[in-house]
């Protein structure tokens, strides 16, 4: 019933823009989605839970779905005035597929059914591939043919996984987790490590962890800059869910530490790619793109942890979450006015446009956990089960990766930001808005939590 | 009569590791389609009407008309050339499908003991089913057997979740299906754009993004 | 008191034309008399002072300066009585860096001049001091580590030579013979520096005052004299043997000061310069002595070999 | 006092957002007025003062514990601020740029984290405050934004200070979880979590393989800025440094090698001093040999409490602390004096300028100052410390014990070579950058800068005469410290009456001298003509000795513990038409291990920069193989 709810209104504003074809009418559409979206995160979110205690919804999903539920209002706030040089048609496509995915992300964030989730995970695939392939030109399409392909691969290996998990079960199988867990202890070993792999695998390719994450620096660099908000802050942890709820389920059958291992494995993995690229590429979406994978990386070593080290990994994917979107946008922001995706080919951005340039330098700055970012604390608190587990070496790795990181993208937003050029020029308020809002919250928001419950 | 099937079916496997034209590709799918249903109809014991309608739905009009009258009508359209043209010559490509067979049939043979209601053979073929998919993927430049190669693999895939019979939610095996058949139309969509922007469907070409 | 000022203003310049005295008679001639030095010293006086150019205000003062400091330094040394005028724990480091702002001010005046020459010298001057503060430092350590820190002039009389014992005889003579080395090398005397050659570019100290002229003149060589004094009276007190009576102090210590005058004539008649490049490695000798005396020492104290 | 003169700071930042430097000077001074009172308070009253900031139901109670260290270490930073950002607000008014807005505000940042490191005694609010300190002082750097090394090096910087985060971070991180709790007010230090904070606090301070970073930041900030971060940020490092020092236990081997590594530090800090041809960087490089040995002291202090030798440790603390408190007053004097030298000539190669004491008269005289009291002179600051620590080296030498001994003899014969070679580095200094004759046009032409930019360096240069000529000052500043930190007050009182015994002297010595002069001046006739040239009459600025040709005998002993690559080029024919020679002296350690590791680390990574080669297959293969492992993994690996 609940999808019905979360897809009525997509359908019926789809349905609407692709008869009327306006663009300003799709743009006023997104808001309107985005706002009700917000609101029904919010009504999750807040006074004691009560509506996602009724409608079975646990803190994950509320904690996902507000956190998508944000980008997507920022998103949509900083399309207003973009112009996008789309014709009414594309518009509307534009509109309906951005609805769709959103949609069929709230339904994998929300669902606790292993199954509905692979059909909606499936369904974002489907739905941002057309969004990625918008500009129409040889690069955008071949990022959105490999990002199409790539993931339907993975996700039929998850769907493999899913299959094995009922292999695995006894008597009257079923995918929806509650019973799953419950029953957690009479599942055959055997065959869940084997549904563990192949799902690490399958949605370990959406979430674009090393070393399936080739689709990712294409996707999020050939996208409009919204879209790729979207995808990098939104998708990545709607892929990511279904893998911490198996995680769940292993820990129930006493395989937690299986999940641990390969977690903290594959995070490292993603680690050390990010680490290298971020080294080399000189175009600044692909830069931003890899510092997605290691953040992921990083969330994921989080989980491994578990319990303190877990609430960290919460913390920091919010924190990621609105803090690579500002980024995005911000990337945008210098897209629109330097036409240029080599960072060396511009630079002078704070004396040209010194909104956008701050704001760079400040999602710079958050990103690699410096104060007062949520992510320097999830780190810290991450460090903290590190040592407590004695994964001394892990530690060490990650520090010097993320040295190395953090030399690399500052390299490059040093020669973004720094330097001189003579024309100023000033974008529409509209594109400075959300970023700010994002950056804000990504302080507000874990402080508000700490203090609610401490 | 269900062995058989399967036989077929690993058969079918083999042909496609030594076929040279896209078309013989084509066939084996249709064939597949075929022997997907047949193996349903004989798999499930108690058959209502939708189920039945269904399945029908599912194996004969899609995965053996529909997506290969697609695929085939892409061929034509996009003036593809008719050969496989594989990276790797046949004899290794068979030799691969061999040792995809023997290790399929291992990791069935060593799991046969840890459930009982899975039966080796079917396990083992779907297995290499899937592998083969990948394989076949790995080993050719072209799109559109990529996307043979990606069908394939969902074949296997629908092979074995025959294999665990009807313990599936409907609403989830339909969103399944659905879901399916959009990412293969989608997929041919992008495969005509592609063909209509670059010289002609091969991978080599969309290698423009790189690091 | 009183006599440790009359012998500081007295016997500096007297040093000098001792050393003079003894290499002219070692070369066979008659030689000014010993009282040369103090003339000269009284005529530089009367002369007027030609600044460079290209000088500014440290030319001005720093000989100046340069007097007061090391005049400070040998208030802090015994001459001749038994205490020296001032004194407390550990004054040495006083001395020392008394004498290093002596050097330090004339070798900025030297370079204020903006002549290659005088910033050959003072290069060549300041360089010796990294060797030498060091060596001073480890003399000063072994004394002290015999009987715990003291005030410098005690420390040295406190030391005295044991004919029988063979560890105060070695502990001696190796450490007389580092301070008198540091003694021709402060004093910028063959074989480190040769005050009487004609070639600017061989010199040290000497090249390193060229411009310096009248009073200036004089008050720098009478601090470069009193500072060799300084080190003299140090070596001479160190061969004082304890409990000695004022008198005996005394004449004690103008014998060896005396006596070592005539050394230091000796060896710049008897011995050649050695090449300026080689300089700085020989000085580094009165370095490992002092190590090898701390070394002795230690080993004599862990209970011999 | 305290908290409204925070407030005030928090405050400062208005002004700064809006570019009015005058303003965001001055209320920056009120504000340090009221934290130097605070903190002279607690400092001199010696009673801890604590004031809780409890947050409406943060589990956090945000805590500010004034104890005797932190008022010692804010008094310090209270009084530098505003000399510094007095300077600074003329230079920048000198020297306009167009970060000039957010260089203040990140100045202003900068400065309230300092005194919140000094203030936190909880685990997470420390590090914030101590990661806000090292980001601030990044963006403050960055205040010539079109120079590419300003930005390169800025970025240096930033790594080495985000890893010696990480590595404090770890300290503190086992601190929480042997003790379990996250404020550290009084705990004891052990362990592992030890070394770690020892290290993360030594990357700030500049221990010997921690220090490359500051040669680095240093030339490229504004000048204002370098003296600040030189003068006072580092000395966070020795903050830390001392608290833990303080709150642990050490073994005589571990004390062994922290001596070690202080004296390395200084050496090595100097030998580069001494070779460095570029003025800021040279004394970058002093400032490294200052932390060496404050370092020592300080390993001198604990030494006296291993070693039951009270007296010894009570000279080594208070010598540390009290170069720690010259070092603040001298070190920013030199970068300030430097600054004009830049706003004068625009260029800080020493081997390009000279003869400036006649066009910047006054800048000589207070960089003369300056450098006289650094080389630790009498009668100017850096010696009453200098002689406290040796006091502290020289009490080593005693019959009992072998080990004190062996230190002392080490520790002795370093320093005072060390000191030597840092009078030979700053007559380099001074003597090739003011006295002579102007090497370069710039150098002849430049022009005394008005009074506003020699104003706060007369004042530092005032107080380090006065400090040097009256050691009991200083001490009584920091003995209330002294005590806290376990002297007792007798030894104290010795040293006091030692150091008016010293002062009564060179009080003395400045009578004598000047009145010498004087009466040499009045009576004596002089008049001026060209230098004497030998013979040679053709004297030209560049027969003038060079910075190189000056340290060139030692040179000669330096040259195998510096990093040397020759440039020259073989004589070719008869008469050869040209010939160029260029020898430079690198830092090891920069340029030899460091370059080398990043190479090293470089390499490796692009071992596996290929396999984003665009080609689909090679995607899916890997994946696959991904797969398989996984697959082997699970079924493989028992628990």
């Amino acid at each position: 019933m609940l999808y019905l709810y979360i897809w009525l209104f997509p359908i019926l504003a789809g349905a609407l823009s692709w008869l009327l074809k306006s663009e300003k009418l799709n743009k006023l559409l997104i808001l309107i989605h985005s706002v009700i979206h917000l609101g029904f995160g919010l009504a999750l979110f807040f006074p004691g839970r009560r509506l996602s205690a009724a409608l079975n919804i646990d803190n994950y999903s509320v904690w996902f779905f507000a956190v998508s539920a944000l980008l997507y209002f920022a998103v949509a706030i900083y399309t207003l005035q973009q112009d996008q040089r789309l014709s009414p048609r594309q518009s509307s496509i534009y509109a309906v597929c951005l609805m769709a995915f959103v949609a069929s992300m709230d339904g994998a964030n929300l669902s606790r059914d292993l199954g509905l989730i692979w059909v909606f995970v499936e369904t974002t695939t489907l739905a941002s591939a057309m969004l990625i392939s918008f500009e129409h030109h040889k690069q955008s399409l071949e990022a959105a043919w490999k990002y199409l392909f790539i993931c339907s691969i993975g996700i039929a290996l998850a769907f493999m996984g899913i299959l094995l998990l009922i292999i695995a079960q006894p008597a009257t199988p079923s995918l929806s987790l509650d019973r799953i867990i419950q029953r957690g202890y009479w599942i055959n070993s055997f065959w869940l490590k084997l549904s563990f792999v192949f799902m690490l695998i399958g949605f370990g390719t959406k979430v674009g962890l090393a070393p399936m994450h080739f689709w990712l620096p294409d996707a999020h660099s050939e996208a409009p800059a919204g879209i790729s908000a979207l995808l990098s802050g939104a998708l990545l942890n709607t892929a990511l869910l279904p893998l911490l709820r198996m995680q769940k389920v292993l820990s129930a059958a006493q395989l937690g530490y299986l999940a641990s291992q390969l977690f903290i494995a594959l995070g490292l993995a993603s680690l050390f790619v990010a680490a290298v690229f971020i080294l080399k590429v000189k175009n600044y979406k692909r830069l931003l793109a890899y510092s997605s994978i290691e953040n992921m990386g990083i969330i994921l070593i989080a989980f491994a942890l578990g319990d303190l080290a877990g609430k960290a990994g919460l913390i920091h994917t919010l924190g990621h979450s609105l803090i690579k979107a500002a980024f995005f946008l911000s990337a945008g922001n210098l897209y629109s006015l330097y036409k240029a995706k080599d960072y060396n080919r511009c630079s002078g951005l704070l004396s040209r446009d010194p909104n956008t340039g701050w704001l760079w330098l400040i999602c710079f700055v958050f990103i690699i956990g410096m104060p007062p970012s949520p992510l320097f604390f999830s780190e810290l608190y991450i460090a903290l089960g590190l040592l407590a587990s004695g994964n001394y070496f892990v530690l060490a790795l990650w520090f010097i990766l993320l040295a190395s990181i953090v030399y690399g993208l500052g390299k490059a937003s040093l020669e973004i930001c720094m330097g001189y050029s003579e024309e100023k020029t000033r974008l529409p308020f509209s594109q400075y808005l959300p970023q700010a809002m994002l950056l804000l919250l990504a302080v507000a928001v874990p402080i508000a939590v700490l203090l609610l419950r401490p | 009569m269900a062995d058989v099937l399967l036989v077929i079916f690993g058969v079918s496997l083999l042909f496609a590791s030594i076929t040279n034209m896209l078309s013989g590709i084509v066939k084996i799918l249709v064939w597949q389609g075929l022997i997907l249903f047949l193996l349903t109809i004989l798999k499930t014991t108690q058959l209502n009407l939708w189920e039945f309608a269904f399945v029908a739905l599912e194996t004969i009009v899609f995965k053996a008309i529909l997506i290969p009258w697609f695929i085939q009508d892409t061929i034509n359209k996009n003036g593809i050339i008719r050969e496989v043209e594989p990276s790797v010559s046949n004899f290794f490509s068979l030799g691969v499908m061999t040792a995809i067979f023997a290790f399929g049939f291992f990791i069935a043979l060593w799991s046969g003991k840890s459930s009982p209601k899975l039966y080796p053979l079917h396990f083992g073929i779907a297995f290499s089913a899937i592998l083969k998919g990948l394989f076949i993927i790995i080993a050719n430049k072209k799109l559109i057997t990529h996307l043979m190669g990606y069908l394939i693999m969902e074949n296997g895939i629908f092979l074995l979740s025959l294999a665990i019979g009807s313990d599936m939610p409907h609403i989830v095996s339909l969103g399944v299906s659905l879901d399916i058949m959009l990412s293969i139309l989608i997929a041919v969509l992008f495969i005509n754009k592609i063909s209509s922007t670059f010289q002609e469907g091969d991978s080599d070409e969309l290698s423009i993004l790189k690091d | 008191m009183i006599l440790n000022l009359f012998f500081m203003l007295v016997i500096p310049l007297l040093f000098v034309g001792i050393i003079n005295k003894t290499k002219a008679i070692w070369a066979g001639r008659k030689g000014p008399s010993l009282l040369q030095p103090l003339f000269t010293f009284l005529k530089l006086l009367h002369k007027q002072e030609i600044h460079s150019l290209s000088s500014g205000h440290i030319f001005r003062w720093a000989p100046s300066l340069a007097l007061t400091a090391v005049f400070f330094a040998a208030l802090f040394v015994p001459f001749g009585s038994r205490q020296a005028c001032f004194g407390f724990k550990g004054d040495f480091f006083l001395v020392m860096s008394l004498l290093a702002l002596a050097k330090a001010v004339l070798v900025l005046a030297a370079m204020d001049t903006g002549s290659s020459f005088e910033g050959m010298g003072a290069s060549r001057e300041i360089s010796f001091t990294a060797f030498l503060e060091p060596a001073f430092l480890l003399i000063i350590g072994s004394l002290a580590y015999a009987g715990g820190l003291e005030r410098i002039g005690q420390l040295f009389y406190r030391h005295t030579v044991n004919i029988y014992n063979e560890w105060s005889v070695i502990i001696a003579v190796m450490t007389a013979l580092a301070l008198f080395i540091m003694l021709l090398v402060e004093g910028a005397r063959v074989p480190f520096d040769d005050p009487a050659t004609h070639l600017e570019l061989t010199m040290i100290h000497e090249v390193m005052v060229l411009d310096t002229s009248g009073p200036n003149l004089a008050l720098v060589h009478y601090a470069s004299a009193l500072k060799m004094q300084i080190y003299a009276s140090l070596i001479s007190y160190f061969l004082i043997p304890e409990g000695m009576g004022t008198l005996g102090i005394t004449l004690v210590f103008l014998l060896g000061s005396f006596s070592l005058a005539v050394l230091a004539g000796l060896v710049e008649s008897l011995m050649p310069r050695f090449r300026i490049s080689r300089n700085l490695e020989l000085v580094i000798i009165p370095l490992s002595v002092a190590l090898l005396v701390l070394a002795a020492l230690i080993v004599h104290n862990m209970g011999g070999f | 006092m305290i908290c409204c003169g925070l407030i005030l700071l928090w405050l400062t930042l208005i002004p700064a957002l809006f570019r009015r430097s005058a303003l965001f000077t001055t209320m920056l001074c009120l504000a340090s007025v009221c934290l130097a009172f605070g903190f002279g308070r607690v400092l001199f009253s010696s009673a801890p003062q604590i004031c809780h900031l409890q947050l409406a139901t943060l589990p956090l109670a945000i805590q500010f514990e004034v104890d005797a260290l932190a008022a010692f270490f804010g008094c310090l930073f209270a009084l530098g601020f505003p000399l510094g950002m007095l300077y600074g607000h003329f230079y920048l008014k000198a020297h306009p740029g167009e970060g000039a807005g957010s260089h203040l505000f990140w100045l202003g940042i900068m400065m309230i984290s300092m005194f919140l490191v000094l203030l936190l005694r909880h685990i997470l609010l420390f590090l914030l405050a101590w990661e806000l300190m090292s980001l601030a002082s990044f963006f403050a750097i960055l205040f010539d934004r079109n120079n590419r090394q300003t930005r390169s090096n800025a970025l240096y910087y930033f790594v080495m200070m985000h890893l010696g985060a990480a590595v404090l971070l770890c300290g503190f991180a086992l601190l929480y979880l042997n003790t379990g709790s996250f404020s550290f007010r009084n705990l004891v230090f052990a362990g592992l979590a030890k070394w770690l904070l020892i290290i993360g606090f030594a990357f700030k301070a500049g221990f010997f393989p921690f220090y490359s970073w500051l040669p680095k930041a240093h030339p490229v900030a504004p000048s204002h800025l370098s003296g600040l971060m030189s003068g006072l940020m580092i000395k966070t490092g020795i903050f830390g440094i001392i608290l833990v020092l303080f709150r642990s236990e050490w073994q005589a081997i571990e004390l062994y090698i922290l001596l070690a590594v202080s004296l390395i530090t200084a050496f090595n800090g100097v030998i580069h001093a001494l070779t460095e041809t570029n003025l800021k960087r040279c004394l970058a490089y002093s400032s490294i040999e200052n932390i060496g040995l404050i370092g020592v002291g300080l390993c001198f202090w604990q030494l006296g409490i291993l070693f039951a030798n009270p007296l010894m440790s009570a000279l080594g603390l208070a010598g540390a602390l009290l170069h720690t408190l010259f070092h603040s007053t001298f070190k920013p004097l030199l970068f300030y004096l430097s600054g004009n030298i830049l706003l004068a000539t625009h260029s800080l190669e020493i081997d390009s300028l000279g003869g400036l004491h006649k066009n910047l008269n006054y800048t000589s005289k207070l960089f003369l100052l300056g450098s006289l009291s650094i080389s630790a002179l009498p009668m100017f600051s850096g010696f009453i410390s200098e002689f406290s620590i040796l006091g502290a080296i020289l009490l080593g030498f005693n019959s009992h014990s072998l080990a004190s001994t062996l230190c002392s003899v080490v520790a002795g014969g370093v320093f005072a070579f060390v000191s030597a070679l840092v009078l030979i580095a700053f007559t380099k200094l001074y003597s090739i950058v003011f006295s002579g004759e102007a090497r370069s046009e710039a150098a002849s032409k430049a022009k005394e800068h008005p009074l506003g930019l020699l104003l706060s360096p007369a004042i530092l240069a005032l107080l380090s005469l006065v400090l040097g000529l009256f050691g009991k000052l200083g001490l009584a500043f920091v003995s209330p410290l002294c005590i806290t930190l376990g002297i007792s007050q007798s030894q104290l009182v010795g040293l006091g009456g030692l150091l008016r015994g010293i002062s009564l002297i060179l009080v003395l010595l400045l009578l004598v001298s000047v009145i010498l002069f004087l009466l040499k001046s009045r009576l004596v006739k002089h008049s001026r003509h060209s230098t004497w040239a030998c013979g040679y009459f053709k004297g030209s600025p560049k027969l003038q000795y060079t910075g190189m040709a000056y340290i060139n005998p030692l040179a000669y002993f330096l040259k195998p513990l510096l990093h040397s690559p020759k440039l020259h080029q073989e004589v070719q024919g008869y008469f050869p038409r040209e010939l160029n020679y260029r020898e430079e002296l690198f830092d090891y350690l920069d340029k030899g291990l460091i370059a080398s590791l990043c190479r090293w680390l470089g390499k490796f990574y692009g071992l596996f920069s290929g396999i984003q080669n665009g080609k689909t297959n090679s995607y899916i293969t890997y994946l696959l193989l991904a797969l398989l492992a996984l697959l082997f993994w699970v079924l493989g690996v028992p628990r």
